[in-house]
């Protein structure tokens, strides 16, 4: 059997011609970059072509406000912590919203343990964060804003260029989480203006456990890492190579070939939202359809936990995830959810389904033809659906 | 992650529905995850003649309410209040360390069946136990489900990281 | 021309069998080892036996006391920043050595700034710490003793077990940086009795830029990286699951063959030695000759500096690296090497040739065929050359 | 890194050497990086009629001693006081950044040596520049060799990690 893999967001296969370029460079680079024999020479080459890449990626102006680093975990945790402890007398304040990944909301707990305080917006029932609502939240002693880009439990794409207006305006450093954004919709850091934005490899067909940070020329912050002297000091140790000269290529091909896969993307998207209530009577689409990820759609089955749709799909080979507390190993249905309105029970029984490039209407269309009798027979168990 | 006997038992779930004119229900909420599982029996000479279920939760809770009321079905009421979550998870050929407490659910909700229905026989007023009492009992160990360490007897969730998913960062 | 490469200690070649097995986990594991479907399912179990494997070469006894990481770097940090930060009222006290790596230093300079104070103790000629004066700075409010076991520039083997017995009795935690042991040397952490011991995947052949903690059980540390549930919370973000298959073949490997490969580079080392004298006349070996890395030879060619030696060397196909402060793109000579007690212009002129499994015979003879015309050479431009 | 210029005067200096009986000779040691640089003249007619060198340093420390010289040769004195360490720098087709303070040692040491000769040739004590006297004049920039900043003009190294590296962590 076959599978229909359609979780996307969480990991991405890595594509055909990233892997050819990895599988490339196992034979070939392993120079130390930092080293200044020959061998290292062709790495660093490497290194740098990398970098080029994925500044292209995102619109920065320079290549050396790229940093590698090893996931989104790390440029987030880079981002907020290095940011706080670099501020030393300016404050103690940072700003955030309610919709934020763990990364973001530990780093920023971390903080709160080392005498941070911190202000978290609430977004309204279509997930989005009203700048202003951020615009007020902002102190005298706000050394930082942390807003993620696109949602990866909604689709919700926030406001970030009118943040990053009000963050100029009251010249609060901006960081943005763009895990999720970064080589699926477009993304130009330049414009943005932000100080600093997080993405990862993984999202647009890259290695998993890759990731990036933008920190815009000028931004001080102290290293997560120290030691060597690596990545502009922003990030010491020996570099994965492999992971980023696969992340480079993931990159450039992202940003070649991005109008037409978010236009394929949605058309899958579509397809989906139009069939499904075919196939199942009492569902919610959750996110803000007018400002949403083009591949990926978050459904709340209602009356039925997440967990055992999942299950049930996987055991038929259609795999998609869901934001069920069940299944995610927390202990409560998603703050996302909740936040955005949901009640417990539709929280526990969201499906995100999410698209790559290797996606096709058939797959779709298996979901859909898969999802129906699971539904019907799990809504027989349900103590919570009265016929 | 899950063994075969708690797949099967998920996919095909013995006992699934309700009982109208039940003689005992049991409903339970597991103050963990927000999941909710009823138990319906039928009771006959102190045995227990039927008996069903339904679950809101996840695939462990379901194989869990399954199990037990295969293996609860035709046993007196002395021996159904015998029966343990360590039972049901051991017939289930194991449960993953964070889904134990799911199956804290399933013995739990039989007993408070079982108590309704000599409740009503004995013309005490039905007690609903609000759904998120979570009755630890001292042998059983439970895990909680986000960080895998041990939840201590007599608290309902684990201290470590308890609700920590759902406030924001402030 | 065939390059010799005999610049292992800075980044070893990945072996063959490692190469291929990444090359098929590139083909199959893209799973993300957290999500529940199948897919994650057997991202995991990769996942389970790397560790398992990397386990078993340091001789940890449950796998779950080893977190992976990015990179060394990483390892240390997360070690040294993350205990000093838990021990919260406990003190604010660490002691540690004058010739760590700079990932130790840099990471304990960094505490300082965040209000700690270290005791860095003095080594002897040989490049050995005495434990008698790791005992003696311990105080009251030491939180953490922070020593290698290897030296990277020297080659010099620390008396860790003592300095674990000394710890243990003083009841401080301690932490080994095993970088240039783990996979070089016999590495049991269960005997050792230390908490916490840093490494990484490179040093035996693995993929650069993976790394690893072991973190003893009950030992407590905050994680540097905050965000998911990944590697027991010890470190969140998605897996470079690539990276951490081929450190665990490479640690299979590693342990297999661990006596063979020790022998094998002592040949080698023993053949440099015996023969340097006969092409290079003024020259001084440093490090602890009775208790030294098998793979590595530090040799200060007096009156002469590194960069040059190396440079000259590279051109002739020969890559070793040297401790000299124009090559390393530092400001003055290595502290390892001037805290043994060297002069400046000596330690400038250290050369660190190490060898790797790949390395021959002839290879050894290369290097030296192409040392004394080199160095003779440059002792004719050299100044402090007197004939 | 470097260019084929600077690996070429690298691999095959040019006026390598002493000159036994020289009029001038200039010392000067890199406070950066502890190298030292040695240039000997030899002056007739207002000319350097010869002119070598030693130098203990890197690769780019090495062209540009020998870059420098051959510049330098059969210049007047005055023509040859005009050259810069920018000229030096250029002639070689360019030198890494962080290693441009190796030609600030080139062009300083050659004045040191002229001076050194108009000192003799004046009457004058002969002045011994201590060899960490590094010479930042306002047109060349210095950039520190570890963290590629720029070292501001009048200071000798790079305060963001002066001497980092030497001390331990204490
Ligand atoms: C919005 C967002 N931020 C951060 C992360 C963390 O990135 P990583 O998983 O690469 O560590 C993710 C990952 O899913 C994410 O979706
Ligand atoms: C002793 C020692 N510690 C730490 C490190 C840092 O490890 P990595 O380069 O993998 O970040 C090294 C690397 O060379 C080392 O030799
Ligand atoms: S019922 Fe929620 S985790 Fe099992
Ligand atoms: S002379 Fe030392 S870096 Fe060039």
């Amino acid at each position: 059997m076959e599978t229909v893999y359609l979780d996307n967001i969480s990991l991405c296969p890595v594509l055909p011609e990233v892997r050819r370029a990895m599988a490339r460079a196992l034979e070939e680079d392993w120079g130390n970059p930092s080293s200044q024999h020959r061998l290292g020479e062709k790495s660093a080459e490497a290194l740098a072509k990398a970098r080029e890449q994925v500044a292209g990626l995102i619109g920065a102006n320079l290549p050396r406000e790229v940093v590698f680093t090893s996931c989104g975990t790390e440029s987030v945790n880079l981002a907020i912590k290095g940011t706080a402890w670099a501020a030393g007398e300016k404050g103690k304040h940072i700003v955030t919203t309610n919709i934020e990944h763990n990364a973001v909301i530990r780093s920023l707990r971390r903080l709160k343990q080392m005498g941070f305080s911190i202000t978290s917006v609430p977004v309204d029932g279509k997930g989005r964060v009203d700048p202003a609502t951020v615009a007020k939240a902002i102190r005298k002693d706000t050394v930082l804003v942390s807003v993620m880009w696109a949602n990866n439990e909604m689709g919700t794409i926030q406001p970030v260029e009118e943040i990053s207006r009000v963050c100029r305006e009251k010249k609060v450093p901006l960081h943005v989480d763009a895990v999720d954004a970064v080589g699926l919709i477009p993304v130009n850091v330049e414009e943005l203006g932000a100080q600093l934005v997080s993405f990862a490899s993984n999202p647009y067909g890259g290695p998993a456990g890759v990731g990036g940070l933008y920190i815009r020329r000028g931004t001080r912050l102290w290293p997560l890492l120290d030691g060597g002297v690596q990545e502009g000091r922003n990030r010491a140790g020996t570099e994965n190579l492999l992971g980023v000269i696969g992340m480079g290529e993931a990159a450039r091909l992202a940003a070649e070939t991005l109008p037409a896969r978010m236009e394929y993307a949605r058309g899958l998207r579509n397809r989906l939202l139009e069939k499904l209530p075919r196939v199942v009577d009492d569902f919610l689409v959750n996110g803000d359809p007018d400002n949403c990820l083009p591949n990926l759609v978050s459904v709340s089955i209602r009356h039925l936990e997440g967990e055992s749709i999942m299950l049930m799909l996987d055991e038929e080979g259609v795999a998609v995830s869901t934001r069920s507390a069940c299944a995610s190993g927390s202990l409560r249905a998603s703050h996302v959810l909740l936040s955005a309105g949901l009640d417990f029970a539709d929280a526990q029984g969201t499906l995100v389904i999410s698209f790559g490039p290797q996606n096709t209407e058939a797959d779709v269309d298996r979901f859909l033809e898969v999802l129906g009798p699971t539904v019907k027979s799990l809504l027989a168990i349900s103590p919570l659906y009265k016929k | 992650m899950y063994s075969k006997t708690v797949m099967d038992h998920f996919k095909n779930p013995r006992n699934v529905g309700t009982i109208e004119d039940a003689d005992g229900i049991g409903e339970l909420g597991n103050p963990l995850c927000g999941d909710m599982m009823t138990i319906y029996i039928k009771v006959v000479d102190d045995r227990i003649d039927d008996i069903k279920f339904q679950t809101f939760g996840c695939g462990a809770a379901i194989a869990v309410s399954s199990m037990l009321t295969e293996i609860a079905k035709g046993k007196t009421l002395d021996e159904a209040k015998k029966i343990t979550n360590k039972d049901v998870a051991e017939a289930l050929e194991g449960l993953p360390k964070n889904k134990l407490h799911c199956s804290n659910l399933g013995a739990d909700a039989l007993k408070l069946a079982i108590k309704d229905y000599e409740d009503k026989k004995a013309g005490r007023p039905r007690e609903k136990t609000p759904p998120d009492q979570h009755l630890h009992t001292p042998e059983e160990k439970c895990y909680c489900p986000y960080c895998d360490t041990e939840v201590p007897e007599g608290q309902a969730i684990c201290e470590n990281c308890a609700f920590s998913e759902e406030e924001p960062a402030d």
